[in-house]
């Protein structure tokens, strides 16, 4: 039975974590080991998961531990939709355990990762597993105890000790939200299992309060704004392989919490459920694209590009909900495969796009792309995967993002239909931001591809900088690959989300058909049809051919020069248009209204030597309106109350006097 | 039992409220001193009065702790000690004398009410007693909180313990009395001794004369 | 097992509590500092043993002592507590002496008080008799008053004195409420030691005066509840913490507090025996949230880590006074899960704490920086003693925690709120501490450390285990015990 | 039988995209020469640009990579794809349904990018602010596209062009949305092809230009086909706005070769009167200031979103 192996597998994890500590005192090797331990059962959990998605095994079963809740226990089953989730969690675990073989040799403190490395992969994949509300949260808090390690595993810069606090109490939050959710599904008399949970009947108000919870919950962890602020803190400061972890897959768990509370626990929505998600998922998506193009800092502006991407994915869940409300049912699976699609392939480019900025980091030492340059020259296999990465990312065809975008895009084209007058309204808006952050996605990196790894190397560090070892080429080859898979052949992907789509929302999509030559028809050939492997056959052939003629029958000659620029050639790299000066149109015409952001000058007085400064100052908004004031206001109520440590005896006496009377005097009145 | 018996009770205890209030409205030393002397006797007389009501003996030896303790031993050694200590002959309140007295007859008031109305069918005897050992229990409270002087603090506790002993005796039949009220001279020895060993001058919440508020994680 | 405890000459429950008495005697009177530690290891050992026979054998109960479900639960645990503290405190008196901090002569004090301070606490528990149960109580802490103080620093003896003032008053309010108790029963049952009997009183509760109840409990709800530290009546709690010495500390968290609330169980147990009282839940709800809340904001200027737990103590004392006074099978399961798992985590914790305090030489939080580093056994341990406190999985307060929150917010949604605030405002606090103290770069001097990490590992191992999985008859025992609670 | 005459349909329409797109960029610089009252180059000069540009030597700068030299077949492949895929003359051609009209779109971003990308290669000031500027014009241009998308997807039923085109056909009709979706679209095409006043294509070293700052370090077959790619997406707008709003003519599908004929005629006849328009508007309008042109684009977005709007709003009628 396929959860037994998956649970199996996960043991095997979590005493691999246990023995890690005795492992590295007794040998060398540990490193190796226990990453190679973790992608061969990271394989072993995606094998069982394709095998439970495409039906080729009986997944009907639950198993129920003696652990947890004693008169609840734990349970444990694989349904599609956690199947599904599987299968994208361990795809991600294997690769970045691959890449970890060899990026992970060079990590100076691996008694700090290794341990927490596989108890997060095993944490990750119970939260999917558990069929129980108390082994879900277990699970869900102990994989953010275990990531909260592996982000404070570089203890020694205070930013990061700050990211890893912000992360666990923005995490703790989370969990007590969905505590509260399911406290409100599970009743008075402690429903605990989903099963049962399932098919409780609820006051009519319930619903829409766990909806929020959820919201709150699983969105904190997701990085739904405004509850993102920790996202972009805590990634870039673990580890490359587990910042791609916590960064592509962890969102997915996050996800995938929020799908199976309000898809399927919680019931029937309300129509203004679909609004409210919808409109977080663009202002989400527009925001983080916004943050990202402003970012210098690599990892950190893939972690704002992994908050816009959440947000696609809960547009197109916003869509499910609105049309599943409305009993549209085909136009639901048509949304809430794409959101799916989404969230798979962002799961994919984004721990290339990490792998990559990790082999920048140890290569050059540099996660400031001010400092980068000219690094196609110096990692031309790096290079080009990023390049496909940044492809996929920008929603490019024929790679892999562009087909789910295409999809809500025709999900949103089927919306008209819906009654509500508020969802008339947004949708078209909706559909608005999605097209707009994709093009800033375009955008954004083409800036930090362009900055990075084209034009000249602006410091000696990028000068110097060499090829990375061939795990990590292996593991971003092997993601590039299967993008590149997914762009080319979307209907296969469809197809197995299909059992995912009738779970959630009762029906599924059209089946894809392989011929002619591998379209996809989300609804009818008439209406819209896409075939990545055409467009990508027809852009090979025709440039190929092209390529070809020209150099067949007109010139093949190539002489190398100084750069022409406009009669000014080689100056120094200095000259070249930088990351912030490529960002300042975008920055002038959105910037003061996404984030007060301004530039302060620095001009020296006539004569004096010293360089003139200007800095782009960007605020984040969601932090400054909300999480600012509220830490402002405990630190000061703490403050003032901390007056009551210092007071005399009779003081407290006094405390104890008055406590006594005013109760007395209640009890006077009661009786 | 008969009318005088109840009356006679209730006239003891009643006076143990009412020299609770002079206390309250002592401005000197000594003169609290005295006072409280008072008041230990008032208890030992009304202790020994429920002791022949309720036929009870035990209770003469409370009542005879009582007097020898509070009415002799502890005045003594509080006036030694002030002498010896040095200590200001005058008493700070907080909020002045006329405030806490009117307190103190709110305190009463409310004490009444509670009790007059719960003790509602316990017998009649009990319930007097209890009422009024409760306003000696506030009264002797509200002096430990409006009165700065260590010395005058205690004084506050002892009546509040005073108290205590007078509902215990008035609590008919209620075992282990005696042991109590040992028990409370033990603590009321240990807070005395306490104060002259920490060589406490003026503030019950300073063991020592240099200012102390440095060490509790320096308050700046 | 029947037959063997036959075979001893006395019942296991007067071992239970003679034999403490016996060995802080012999204690008080033996000089040499390996024997009495080992002397106090082993009384504590057997107290502990002879506690878990009464799991299996009970005595029939009499006028004084007796035993049911309920204080089981909290001798066990307790006897448990102070044995594993023994050993602490073997390996870290003796530190104390090495550091000259201590002459030979408070050694004896020490010892013989600790096993006073068990004594006490064990009759305070198995006491059948509210009076006898008041005067250990009041024993219990004036003991813990003498070893507050027992440094003789000046700070010491302050925090000894306040200690020792507030809790006068707080056992003067318990007595009267005794006495009202008393009051009420009498009419029912009439003159005499029976009417101060445990089990007779919650048989007749019913027949008592229900105001005169009521009013006694205000008294003893802030009389015990001054020993419990709720706020606000909890101003002695942290300096007590702070100024004693750390086993003291542990003892004071893992025990005393529980005895404390195990009073309060028993007479809100009269009172609900008593279908026309004002229900008790309402007051201990009250004063628990304002205790979790209160102390989750006083946890964030703390300067001084054994403080830092203290305050946390508050916390999780006020959270399971809420828990109490929620009421119901699943509340009160898991308030007696929480209290458990709080005595194991906190006495864990101290023992951490005093190991560090003496490696680095200071209990400031500023001067301790990057443990994990210097100390990995200690700093991880910390790590996860902390993580246990905050009601982080898989670590057993997280299941109380889950249990309390969620059948709050299903029976009464607007308590959740101000609840889930204070968890998350305290749990800030701590992390933000705990990243400070364990991470970071190490400063300060640090001598290694030669204590034994037994006790702490073993409560640690525990409180994991109790976390993933609880056995079945320690389950439906809670279970027993909730219902018996109301 | 019927599949080989298809292929080879579609094979023509590639030919004759690639053949025409010089010819329209001729006829626009000869329109506005002759508007200019100057006689201007002939009809055929970008043939002989193209031909001598692909004969001559490429010189590059020493540290381009070869993605500088790659990223010139990516663009014109991306965009001859693009435009082989709009009805010109005949409809329902054999691959119509590769790519719908989105898909086009992204198509031409995909030629964006590798274009961007190009100009900062070499790393020069010139390149990058071309890619900047190109960037940020396509942030708002996109949308703007994909509003006019909506628009004619949301009156058509469908983003296949063929049927759009057909169903224009059949029910022509006059609606306010499909108004402000064709202004819109002319003016993302203005960007796009970075005509006036977005872009002076006739300018070089002007600090305000976007295209040739990009292109500025190619030259030889690089510019050859990256002039031939700018030429095929101005014709593939037109074309596009010619099958979308004024279809008439377009052979239908599985039609013999008279209408085929007739709708490449009308079809010549339709880029002719598209380049005429172009021109009039180009000359009687001057160039913008770059940080003005974020606002016209912004209105091209506002009038696409209102269009949608209207159809959204108009369904419960």
């Amino acid at each position: 039975m396929p959860v037994s192996v998956a649970l199996w597998s996960v043991a095997v994890l979590i005493v691999v974590a246990l023995a890690t500590p005795i492992l590295l005192r007794r040998s060398a090797a540990a490193t190796p080991v226990v990453y190679g331990v973790a992608a061969v059962v990271a394989l072993v959990l995606f094998a069982t998961a394709v095998a439970a998605l495409l039906g080729g095994t009986d997944i009907s079963g639950e198993v129920v531990l003696p652990l947890g809740l004693p008169w609840v226990g734990a349970h444990f089953r694989i349904d599609p939709l956690s199947a599904f989730f599987l299968l994208v969690i361990d795809l991600g675990a294997a690769a970045a355990s691959l890449y970890a073989l060899g990026y992970g040799a060079h990590e100076e403190h691996p008694e700090r990762v290794l341990p927490f490395y596989p108890a997060f992969l095993a944490g990750m994949n119970l939260v999917i597993l558990a069929a129980d509300a108390f082994s879900f949260l277990v699970s869900w808090e102990f994989m953010s105890l275990a990531s909260w390690a592996l982000v404070m595993a570089h203890h020694h810069e205070p930013e990061n000790r700050r990211a890893g606090y912000v992360y666990l109490v923005m995490a703790s939050f989370g969990t007590l939200m969905l505590l509260l959710a399911f406290g409100l599904m599970a009743g008075a008399d402690g429903v605990y299992g989903f099963a049962e949970m399932r098919h409780r009947v609820h006051a009519e108000w319930l619903p829409g309060l766990v909806l929020v919870l959820a919201l709150l919950g699983a969105g904190s962890k997701a990085g739904l704004v405004p509850l993102h602020v920790w996202l972009p803190l805590a990634h870039p400061a673990a580890p490359s392989h587990v910042s791609a972890l916590m960064s592509g897959v962890m969102t997915k768990v996050a996800v995938y919490g929020f799908v199976r509370i309000v898809f399927d626990l919680v019931g029937d929505p309300a129509w203004w459920w679909g609004a409210l998600v919808m409109a977080l998922g663009a202002l989400t998506a527009v925001l983080g694209v916004l943050h990202a193009i402003l970012e210098r800092d690599l990892k950190r502006l893939l972690a704002y590009s992994t908050v816009e991407n959440i947000g696609i994915v809960f547009i197109g869940l916003g869509l499910a909900l609105a049309f599943r409300t409305n009993e549209m049912a085909g136009p639901a699976a048509l949304a809430v495969t794409a959101a799916l699609f989404h969230a798979l392939n962002h799961s994919l480019f984004k721990g290339l796009m990490f792998f990559g900025a990790g082999a920048v980091l140890g290569a050059t030492g540099e996660r400031d792309i001010e400092k980068l340059g000219g690094l196609i020259h110096r990692l031309p296999v790096t290079a080009v995967m990023m390049l496909g990465g940044a492809m996929a990312i920008s929603a490019l065809p024929p790679l892999n993002g562009f087909v789910s975008e295409w999809m809500l895009f025709q999900a949103i084209l089927l919306s008209p239909d819906l009654p509500q007058w508020a969802l008339k309204f947004m949708v078209p808006a909706v559909g608005a931001a999605l097209a707009f952050s994709a093009a800033l996605a375009g955008a954004c990196f083409v800036r930090a591809y362009g900055v990075a790894f084209l034009g000249r190397p602006r410091s000696p560090a990028a000068a110097k900088a060499g090829e990375v070892d061939g795990f990590s080429r292996v593991a971003m080859g092997l993601l590039l690959a299967l993008c590149l898979l997914a762009g080319i052949v979307p209907g296969l992907v469809i197809d197995a989300l299909s059992s995912v789509a009738v779970l959630v929302v009762g029906h599924d999509m059209p089946p894809q058909p392989l011929f002619p030559s591998l379209s996809i028809v989300p609804v009818s050939e008439s209406r819209s049809s896409y075939s990545g492997m055409l467009v990508f056959v027809f852009i090979l052939s025709s440039s190929a051919i092209a390529a070809w003629a020209i150099h067949r029958f007109a010139s093949r000659t190539l002489r190398r020069a100084p750069a022409w620029d406009c009669g000014f050639p080689d100056a120094s790299p200095m000259t070249q248009y930088a990351a912030d000066s490529f960002a300042m149109p975008i920055r002038r015409v959105f910037g003061p209204v996404a984030f007060r952001s301004h530039i302060e000058r620095r001009m020296p007085p006539p004569g004096d030597p010293a360089p003139a400064e200007l800095k782009v100052v960007k605020h984040d908004l969601s932090w400054e309106i909300l999480y600012a004031p509220i830490a402002g206001r405990v630190s000061r109520l703490g403050e003032r109350l901390n007056t009551l440590q210092f007071l005399s005896i009779r003081s407290y006496l006094t405390l104890v006097f008055a406590a006594l009377v005013g109760l007395l005097v209640v009890v006077a009145i009661w009786a | 039992m008969g009318r005088f018996a109840l009356d006679l009770a209730h006239m003891l205890a009643g006076g143990m409220v009412l020299v609770s209030f002079m206390l309250l409205y002592q401005n000197r030393m000594f003169g609290l001193l005295n006072v409280f002397a008072l008041h230990a006797v008032v208890l030992s007389a009304s202790v020994a009065w429920q002791a022949h009501v309720q036929a009870a003996p035990h209770l003469y030896v409370t009542a005879a702790i009582a007097l020898l303790l509070k009415a002799i031993v502890i005045p003594v050694a509080l006036r030694r000690m002030v002498i010896r200590l040095g200590i200001h002959r005058s008493i700070e309140t907080v909020g002045g004398i006329g405030l806490t007295m009117l307190m103190g007859i709110a305190l009463v008031a409310l004490s009444m009410m509670v009790m007059l109305q719960a003790a509602a069918e316990a017998d009649p005897l009990a319930r007097e007693d209890v009422a009024l050992a409760l306003s000696v229990i506030l009264l002797g409270l509200l002096m430990m909180v409006t009165r700065y002087n260590a010395v005058s603090q205690i004084v506050g506790f002892m009546s509040l313990e005073n108290g205590l002993i007078l509902a215990a005796a008035g609590a008919k039949g209620m075992p282990l009395v005696v042991e109590i009220s040992v028990a409370f001279s033990v603590l009321v020895a240990f807070i005395v001794i306490g104060v002259f060993l920490f060589r406490i001058r003026e503030r019950f919440d300073s063991v020592d004369t240099h200012a102390l508020d440095d060490y509790r994680e320096g308050r700046q | 097992m029947t037959t063997i405890l036959a075979l001893l000459p006395f019942r296991p429950v007067d071992g239970v509590i003679a034999l403490p008495a016996i060995a802080a005697l012999l204690l008080a009177a033996l000089p040499g500092r390996r024997r009495s530690a080992a002397i106090n290891v082993v009384a504590s050992f057997l107290t502990f043993l002879l506690a878990t026979t009464l799991l299996v054998e009970r005595p029939a109960p009499g006028d004084y002592v007796f035993v049911d479900d309920l204080n089981v639960v909290f001798v066990v645990l307790g006897t448990f507590v102070g044995f594993t503290t023994s050993i602490f405190s073997a390996s870290y008196i003796a530190h104390e002496i090495d550091a000259g901090k201590l002459s030979p002569g408070q050694l004896r004090f020490y010892h013989g008080m600790y096993q006073a301070l068990a004594f006490a606490m064990n009759l305070g528990l198995l006491a059948d008799n509210i009076g006898l149960m008041w005067v250990a109580v009041e024993l219990a802490t004036l003991t813990t008053v003498l070893m507050v103080g027992i440094y003789r620093t000046h700070d010491a003896l302050e925090a000894a004195w306040k200690y020792f003032i507030l809790g006068s008053v707080g056992i003067a309010l318990a007595l009267f409420g005794t006495i009202l108790v008393y009051m009420a029963a009498q009419p029912a049952i009439g003159e005499g030691e029976k009417a101060m009997v445990w089990t007779v009183l919650v048989a007749e509760a019913s027949k008592f005066n229900p105001e005169l109840l009521n009013v006694a409990f205000v008294f003893l709800m802030l009389g015990y509840g001054t020993k419990v530290g709720l706020a606000p009546l909890h101003a002695w709690l942290p300096d007590a913490h702070a100024e004693g010495p750390t086993p003291i500390s542990a003892v004071l968290s893992g025990l005393l507090l529980n005895v404390a609330l195990y009073a309060l169980l028993r007479f809100k147990m009269l009172l609900a025996a008593n279908p026309q009282t004002v229900a008790p839940g309402p007051l201990m709800v009250t004063l628990g949230l304002l205790s979790l809340i209160f102390a989750g904001f006083m946890l964030y200027r703390r300067r001084d880590i054994k403080r830092l737990f203290a305050y946390s103590s508050i916390e999780h004392m006020g959270l399971v006074t809420f828990a109490f006074g929620m009421g119901g099978p699943l509340a009160n399961f898991a308030g007696l899960l929480h209290m458990t798992m709080h005595s194991l985590t906190k006495s864990a914790i101290f023992f951490a704490v005093g190991q560090i305090a003496q490696a680095k030489g200071t209990q400031r939080l500023s001067e301790i920086r990057g443990l994990t580093q210097s100390h990995p056994m200690l700093g991880w341990s910390l790590v996860v003693g902390v993580a246990a406190i905050a009601g982080l999985p898989p670590l057993g307060i997280f299941m109380s925690e889950f249990l309390i929150v969620s059948s709050t917010f299903a029976r009464a949604p607007l308590l959740a709120i101000p609840l889930v605030f204070g968890l998350l405002v305290a749990f800030g606090a701590l992390v933000l501490r705990l990243t400070d103290v364990a991470f970071g770069e190490p400063e300060g001097p640090s001598a290694p450390v030669d204590a034994s990490y037994l006790p702490m590992v073993a409560h640690l191992v525990l409180v994991l285990t109790a976390g993933l999985w609880l056995p079945a008859p320690l389950v439906a025992w809670f279970q027993h015990v909730a219902r018996m609670l109301g | 039988m019927g599949l080989i005459r298809e292929i080879a349909v579609q094979g023509a329409q590639m030919i004759f995209v690639l053949a025409l797109a010089p010819l329209l960029l001729g006829l626009t610089r000869k329109f506005k020469a002759r508007m200019l009252d100057r006689v201007g180059p002939p009809v055929l000069q970008p043939y002989r640009d193209l031909l001598k540009l692909v004969r001559k030597d490429v010189v590059i700068a020493e540290n381009a990579s070869w993605l500088f030299r790659v990223a010139p077949y990516v663009i014109f492949a991306a965009t001859w794809v693009a435009a082989a895929l709009v009805p010109t003359f005949a409809t329902g051609l054999q691959f119509s349904w590769t790519a719908d009209l989105i898909a086009i779109t992204a198509l031409l971003a995909t030629a964006r990018f590798f274009l961007a990308l190009a100009g900062m290669d070499v790393g020069t000031a010139f390149g990058g602010i071309g890619s900047s500027r190109e960037m940020l014009f396509a942030s708002l241009a996109e949308p703007a596209m994909i509003m006019m998308v909506f628009v004619v997807a949301l009156v058509a039923g469908s983003t296949q062009l063929s049927w759009v085109a057909n169903f224009m056909l059949t029910h022509a009709s006059l609606r306010v949305s499909l108004g402000m979706a064709l202004v819109a679209l002319v003016i993302v095409a203005l960007a796009e092809n970075a005509r006036i006043p977005v872009d002076n294509p006739a300018t070089h070293l002007e600090l305000t230009m976007v295209h040739e700052a990009m292109v500025l370090e190619y030259s030889g077959r690089h510019l050859a086909v990256i002039e031939l790619a700018a030429a095929l997406k101005l014709l593939l707008y037109v074309s596009l706005i010619a099958c979308v709003f004024v279809p008439w003519g377009l052979a239908p599908p599985r039609s013999g070769v008279l209408p085929l004929i007739v709708g490449a005629v009308t079809y010549l006849a339709k880029i002719s009167v598209g380049a005429f328009l172009l021109v009039f508007f180009e000359t009687s309008i001057a160039k913008m200031r770059v940080f003005r042109v974020p606002e016209l684009l912004g209105a091209a977005l506002m009038l696409g979103f209102l269009g949608t709007l209207l159809l959204f709003v108009s369904r419960s009628f």
